[in-house]
């Protein structure tokens, strides 16, 4: 079996998503708030994952781009779940590759002084492992 | 579905005819797996089903008896389930007074579109029987075959 | 009534007004809230991969500290809501989940999702009333027209969290209408802020927070109101400072005139 | 001894591909009574069924088994095949093993073994087995239709032209249903009020079709040819014969805050109303709940102007019990709730509006007298959206698993027309896939896109998000170029998917006729019998079967009503022979099998019987065969044991019993 495709099957598994419910109405990426931030639009992760063209999704900056709102979960009419294909994509990435996104040097610049910690707990939970 | 041990479970399944055989056949035409062991009996209405069929069952070595019909208020005979109802539940509790534990016995309405409930009914009990293991009480013995 | 009571990171530290005038209003609306022992964090985010469970177990050790009390578990901030919320109905609901997790808590008796998680607000709405709210409400915030901003975590997935309609919410403007003011609806009141992408993607986040603020400013508001520390450093940070944003909480300890109290903690 | 023959199919490889058929039949053969056994490809086929034939005459069978699909598939089919073989019918047993076998099993060795036992069972069912003979019943020569909407309307013409009574129960004021809220019809733009109102006029004209409106069906019992109907009408409060439906009252009744059921909540009518101006028939009712003197016991406005003194405050409703041989149900459809798609802020924008509510706006007669304009502020609109979809073809809770089926032709329609009349209104329609099967209905879409420049874009809208100058932005997406839509719209209209008239469940009910998860009636089969029940003498017609548009519904009704007559020109039925029968000699005449029977059928006689040689008179259960229905209720009640079911004999069912246990 090739690499993408053992990679294709772990997406699936992680996330839970089954990518043949999905009709391709593209309702996920009309509601996406970060739609024009995507190189890989949200209804397009199903056809990618099923495709299993997996390098060029590990590589979009689409994974760094949601922002876990569940938007296109709740209203997607066929519920696939496109959020949790994005999230077990970014697993991958982070799981294989490292914590390439967010390096604890970054921060002291990132900080202000009304800034969250939940702000902090959040990004390096999505970031990092 | 990986069976856990070698028991094969003996089990009959009353369906009345309009709504849960139909749902049954559902089931089967929408490929809803459940366990072999259950085998199904054809009746008119699940008040056609008498007491007596039950302790015959459970004397020739079943290990659990379910009856499915109609939902309350949709019987095709207006209201045979109701019958039914009230039978079984004096039956079983007379049969779990008897050693025959509540488990083995079930009622359960399963309308003709309900395939999917049929079959989730039917892995359900299978599994309740496992865990039950093989009944002891009611057999005739000298039925048993070993 | 006492609940158990899971406060968060945040509270403990940057938003500790949302927390001292939740307190302070509790008491006078007659329930507790208890605290309980040495709980973690929730970690902010919801672990959305199916076979992520250690960063389950913190939400987890909570919600069985509220069960082993007998009480139902409050939480007040929404990042910590939606993730107890949802390692609950994990825990009630998947099966593979609900046994790795037991299997690493070894607790004298396993969890299954027995305990049950309230918002803060849902304790206002289903066991205070806001009836009774109003009657209690001694300085009616009268003539403020008043924007909810729910977010994203409190409402979605509608289905596990069942917390309200979550494309038309009302919980928070009939919470607006006990403490005397006047709810102003406006279309973005459920749009993501940006949440923790902020750290990294400041700019994007500031588009959003600005697009919430022009909608609600648009409808009329003059004040945003949040249970969520995050979304009010979004909302203030990048939101083009057209609105004040507070919590809730303050304004429900102002109407109930304990707002002076809970400042002196 | 029976001489039983046992065939069993292969149903191509549905059963074959799991079952080893061979070895049922060499394991079926080792059975008593069995005589011979085969298997074949296709049993139900001709050649299936002349080996059937073949074998019962020269091996003389008495009995047959068939292992194939369910016994409500073709258990018919095989009783056909053995009546005419010589054999009597209910000497035929079926063994289920593809529904119940070879579909839901995967493991071979676990099926076949299944599939023995099932044999098994049935062999020894048909082993104690008695030839029966079918009764016979009277067939009453009238029809009931429940709805009186196009697909009722057309079904009760049909019936009643063949030279049968029909009588139509619809359950508000007027007959004309879902399509006379309708103004045009595609593919043609045909006004609808113009095609349907001379259908209605003709149906109330009808020297044999009855129309009973502002009733509701209450009670039926009865069965297939000789169906007892209770018909509760409801009272109008006006006198239908002395009304000349001047109309005054409803001018004058002060209490005018109704919303309109008629305008889908539009605008409001008032308390005494009809529905619409070509109302069949032409008599107001009087709406209680909202009506003044009802309520506060002052007013009596149109008693006072009703110059025929046609008002009567005192009307009770009136129950009418009817005899039928046949019902048709057309109870039609209602577009679902909205209230769980908030993101299409149909609950906080008057402007965006349902499909029904537009096919109102548009006509004539209705709240904005035909004219497009927004229900906000009255404005006509220069930007509309369609948004399709809504609702239909969901996976989730939300909405309904279907295509409703009309929206894509009825969204072309109302771009077309808006686009014609208002040409510099721009429409853009936001769609999943356009979907036209159907004579002409391409065309009619090509042209609304290539003559009419209506603007279709691929992509479900995410959200319509009310901007506070009150224009409508759609956020959408245009999924062929990936682009972002942010589209502002002054009005936006939702293609809201429908669902059958909640009150079919309660009218299934009473008619014992299956219905699906979504509600829609079953058909006795998806291709073959699509407009009958599986209860005998119930019809389908129109959307209560399934969405279909108005052709489809018309065509249906009339294959409804073909259906309905058929069963109508009978003479008299042949009855199900599977009834109850008393043993008179262990019967004790104590009444009890008569308690549960619902049908009425079991009376007692006394009558002098030779019990071993005593001869005396007893009084005794006798079940009248036409009026039992089988259901065996009695036969589990009676404490003596007299009461058996023929065709599920106590015998029989213990041994299948013994059967499967063995």
């Amino acid at each position: 079996m090739n690499r993408e495709k053992k990679q294709a099957e772990l997406i699936t598994e992680i996330s839970g998503v089954n990518p043949l419910k999905c009709m391709k109405c593209g309702k996920c990426s009309a509601s996406c708030p970060s739609f024009e931030e995507m190189d890989i639009k949200p209804h397009q992760f199903v056809s990618y994952v099923a495709n299993e063209n997996i390098e060029a999704l590990v590589n979009s900056k689409s994974l760094w781009k949601c922002l876990s709102c569940f938007a296109c979960v709740e209203r997607c009419p066929r519920d696939v779940k496109p959020g949790k294909l994005i999230d077990a994509a970014r697993q991958l990435v982070i799981r294989q590759r490292g914590q390439e996104y967010l390096s604890p040097d970054e921060i002291p610049a990132l900080l202000d002084p009304e800034l969250p910690q939940q702000l902090l707990v959040s990004a390096f939970r999505r970031y990092r492992r | 579905m990986p069976m856990k041990d070698e028991f094969k479970p003996k089990i009959v399944a009353f369906c009345c005819n309009w709504c849960s055989y139909a749902g049954a056949d559902l089931a089967g035409s929408s490929r809803l797996t459940y366990p072999a062991d259950v085998k199904i009996i054809r009746v008119p209405c699940s008040c056609r089903v008498n007491p007596m069929f039950i302790l015959r069952a459970f004397e020739k070595g079943a290990d659990g008896v379910i009856l499915c019909g109609c939902h309350p208020g949709d019987c095709h005979y207006s209201t045979g389930n109701y019958y039914a109802r009230r039978r079984m539940t004096l039956l079983f509790s007379m049969l779990d007074y008897l050693g025959v534990e509540n488990g083995r016995t079930r009622v359960e309405w399963v309308s003709a579109a309900e395939g999917v409930k049929f079959s989730q009914t039917m892995n359900e009990f299978v599994e309740k029987i496992h865990s039950l293991g093989k009944n002891v009480r009611l057999e005739d013995l000298r039925c048993r075959k070993e | 009534m006492k609940y158990s009571y899971y406060p968060g990171c945040t509270l403990r530290t940057k938003a500790k007004a949302l927390d001292v005038y939740a307190r302070e209003s509790a008491r006078l609306l007659g329930f507790e809230l208890e605290e309980i022992e040495n709980w973690q964090c929730c970690g902010g985010v919801y672990p959305l991969g199916n076979d992520e469970i250690a960063t389950k177990l913190s939400s987890v050790r909570a919600l069985n500290e509220a069960k082993e009390k007998g009480q139902e578990l409050v939480t007040l901030c929404s990042a910590c809501h939606h993730v107890i919320k949802r390692v609950n109905d994990d825990m009630r609901n998947v099966e593979d989940i609900r046994q790795r997790a037991n299997n690493y808590m070894q607790l004298s008796e396993p969890y299954a999702g027995e305990t049950n998680v309230l918002h803060y607000l849902e304790v206002l709405r289903d066991r205070v009333g806001f009836e009774a709210i109003k009657e209690k409400v001694v300085n009616p915030l009268k003539g403020k027209k008043i924007g909810a901003y729910y977010g994203c975590l409190l409402l979605r997935p509608g289905r596990i969290m069942a917390f309200d309609n979550p494309e038309n919410p009302t919980i928070m403007e009939e919470f607006i209408r006990a403490i005397g003011a006047e709810p102003v609806i406006y279309p973005y009141r459920n749009e993501c802020c940006g949440g923790y992408i902020s750290l990294k993607e400041k700019e994007l986040a500031c588009s959003m927070c600005e697009k919430i603020m022009d909608s609600a400013a648009g409808f009329g508001a003059d004040l945003l109101i949040t249970a969520c520390p995050l979304c009010l450093y979004n909302l203030n940070a990048g939101g083009n400072g057209r609105l004040p944003v507070v919590y809730f909480t303050e304004l429900l300890a102002e109407a109930l005139g304990v707002k002076k109290e809970a400042g002196n903690q | 001894m029976q001489r039983i023959g046992v065939f069993v199919c292969h149903c191509g490889s549905n059963i074959a591909a799991t079952v080893d058929v061979k070895k049922v039949v060499e394991m079926a053969a080792l059975e008593p009574g069995v005589v011979h056994a085969e298997d074949y490809q296709y049993m139900c086929s001709e050649a299936g069924q002349s080996l059937i034939a073949k074998a019962i005459q020269e091996k003389q069978l008495t009995g047959l088994v068939v292992c194939s699909c369910s016994p409500r598939m073709h258990e018919t089919t095989f009783r056909k095949a053995a009546e005419r073989a010589g054999l009597n019918p209910y000497m035929v047993e079926i063994a289920n093993i593809r529904e119940h076998c070879s579909w839901i099993h995967k493991d071979m060795e676990e099926a076949t073994r299944k599939a023995v036992i099932l044999a098994r069972a049935a062999i020894a069912k048909v082993n104690l087995n008695t030839p029966l003979q079918p009764g016979e019943s009277r067939v009453t020569k009238r029809a009931l239709v429940i709805g009186g909407g196009i697909a009722g309307i057309q079904t009760a013409l049909d019936i009643a032209d063949a030279g049968y009574e029909v009588d139509i129960v619809e359950k508000t004021p007027s007959i004309g249903g879902r399509m006379s809220q309708l103004d045009k019809t595609f593919p043609t733009l045909d006004c609808s009020a113009c095609i349907l109102t001379p259908k209605m006029v003709e149906a109330a004209a009808h020297e044999r079709i009855r129309i009973y409106t502002y009733s509701e069906v209450e009670k039926v019992s009865g069965f297939v040819g000789d169906f007892t109907v209770d018909i509760r009408k409801k009272a109008r409060s006006v006198d239908m014969d002395k009304c000349t439906g001047c109309g005054v009252c409803q001018e004058k009744c002060p209490s005018k805050k109704t919303p309109s059921e008629f305008n889908r909540g539009l605008n409001n009518r008032s308390a005494i109303y009809t529905p619409f101006a070509q109302a069949i028939p032409n008599v107001p009712v009087i709406d209680r709940e909202h009506c003044i003197k009802f309520q506060t016991g002052k007013c009596g406005v149109c008693a006072k102007v009703c110059q025929a003194g046609a008002i009567d405050y005192e009307q009770k409703d009136e129950i009418v019990t009817e005899k039928y041989g046949a019902i048709v149900v057309a109870t039609g459809f209602d577009t679902i709730k909205l209230d769980q798609y908030d993101e299409y802020a149909y609950s906080q924008s008057k402007d965006v509006i349902t499909s029904l509510e537009l096919e109102r706006i548009m006509n004539a007669a209705g709240p904005t007298k035909g004219h497009l304009e927004r229900l906000s502020d009255g404005k006509p609109p220069k930007e509309m959206v369609f948004i399709q979809c809504v609702g239909s073809r969901c996976a989730d809770e939300r909405g309904k698993s279907y295509c409703s089926k009309i929206c894509c032709m009825y969204t072309a329609k109302h771009a077309m027309l808006i686009r014609d009349k208002y040409p510099d209104v721009n429409v853009t329609v936001f769609y999943i896939d356009v979907r036209t099967p159907g004579k002409n209905f391409d065309e009619f879409y090509r042209r609304a896109v290539e003559q009419y420049g209506v603007n279709y874009i691929k992509g479900q809208v995410g959200k319509v998000i009310p901007q506070p100058d009150g224009k409508l932005l759609v956020q959408g997406v245009d999924l062929l170029d990936n682009r972002r839509i942010m589209k502002e719209a002054d009005m936006v209209v939702l293609a809201t998917a429908i669902e059958p008239n909640p009150d079919v469940r309660k009218i299934a009910t009473m008619l014992t006729a299956s219905i699906d998860t979504n509600n829609f009636l079953t058909e006795a089969h998806a291709k073959l019998r699509p407009v009958e029940s599986p209860t005998a003498g119930i019809f389908l017609s129109g959307v209560c079967q399934g969405p279909k548009d108005i052709p489809e519904t018309v065509a249906q009704a009339g294959a409804a009503a073909v259906k309905a007559i058929g069963l109508l020109a009978k003479e008299k039925l042949t009855t199900n022979p599977c009834t109850a029968k008393s043993d008179e000699l262990l019967c004790n005449g104590c009444s009890v099998c008569a308690n549960v029977c619902p049908y009425g059928a079991i009376t007692y006689e006394e009558r002098q019987v030779n019990d071993h040689g005593i001869r005396e008179v007893r009084r005794l259960a006798v079940v009248n065969s036409a009026l039992c229905q089988g259901c065996g209720a009695c036969t589990v009640a009676c404490p003596s044991g007299a009461m058996d079911l023929q065709g599920f004999s106590n015998r029989q069912i213990i041994a299948e019993v013994d059967a499967i246990c063995r």
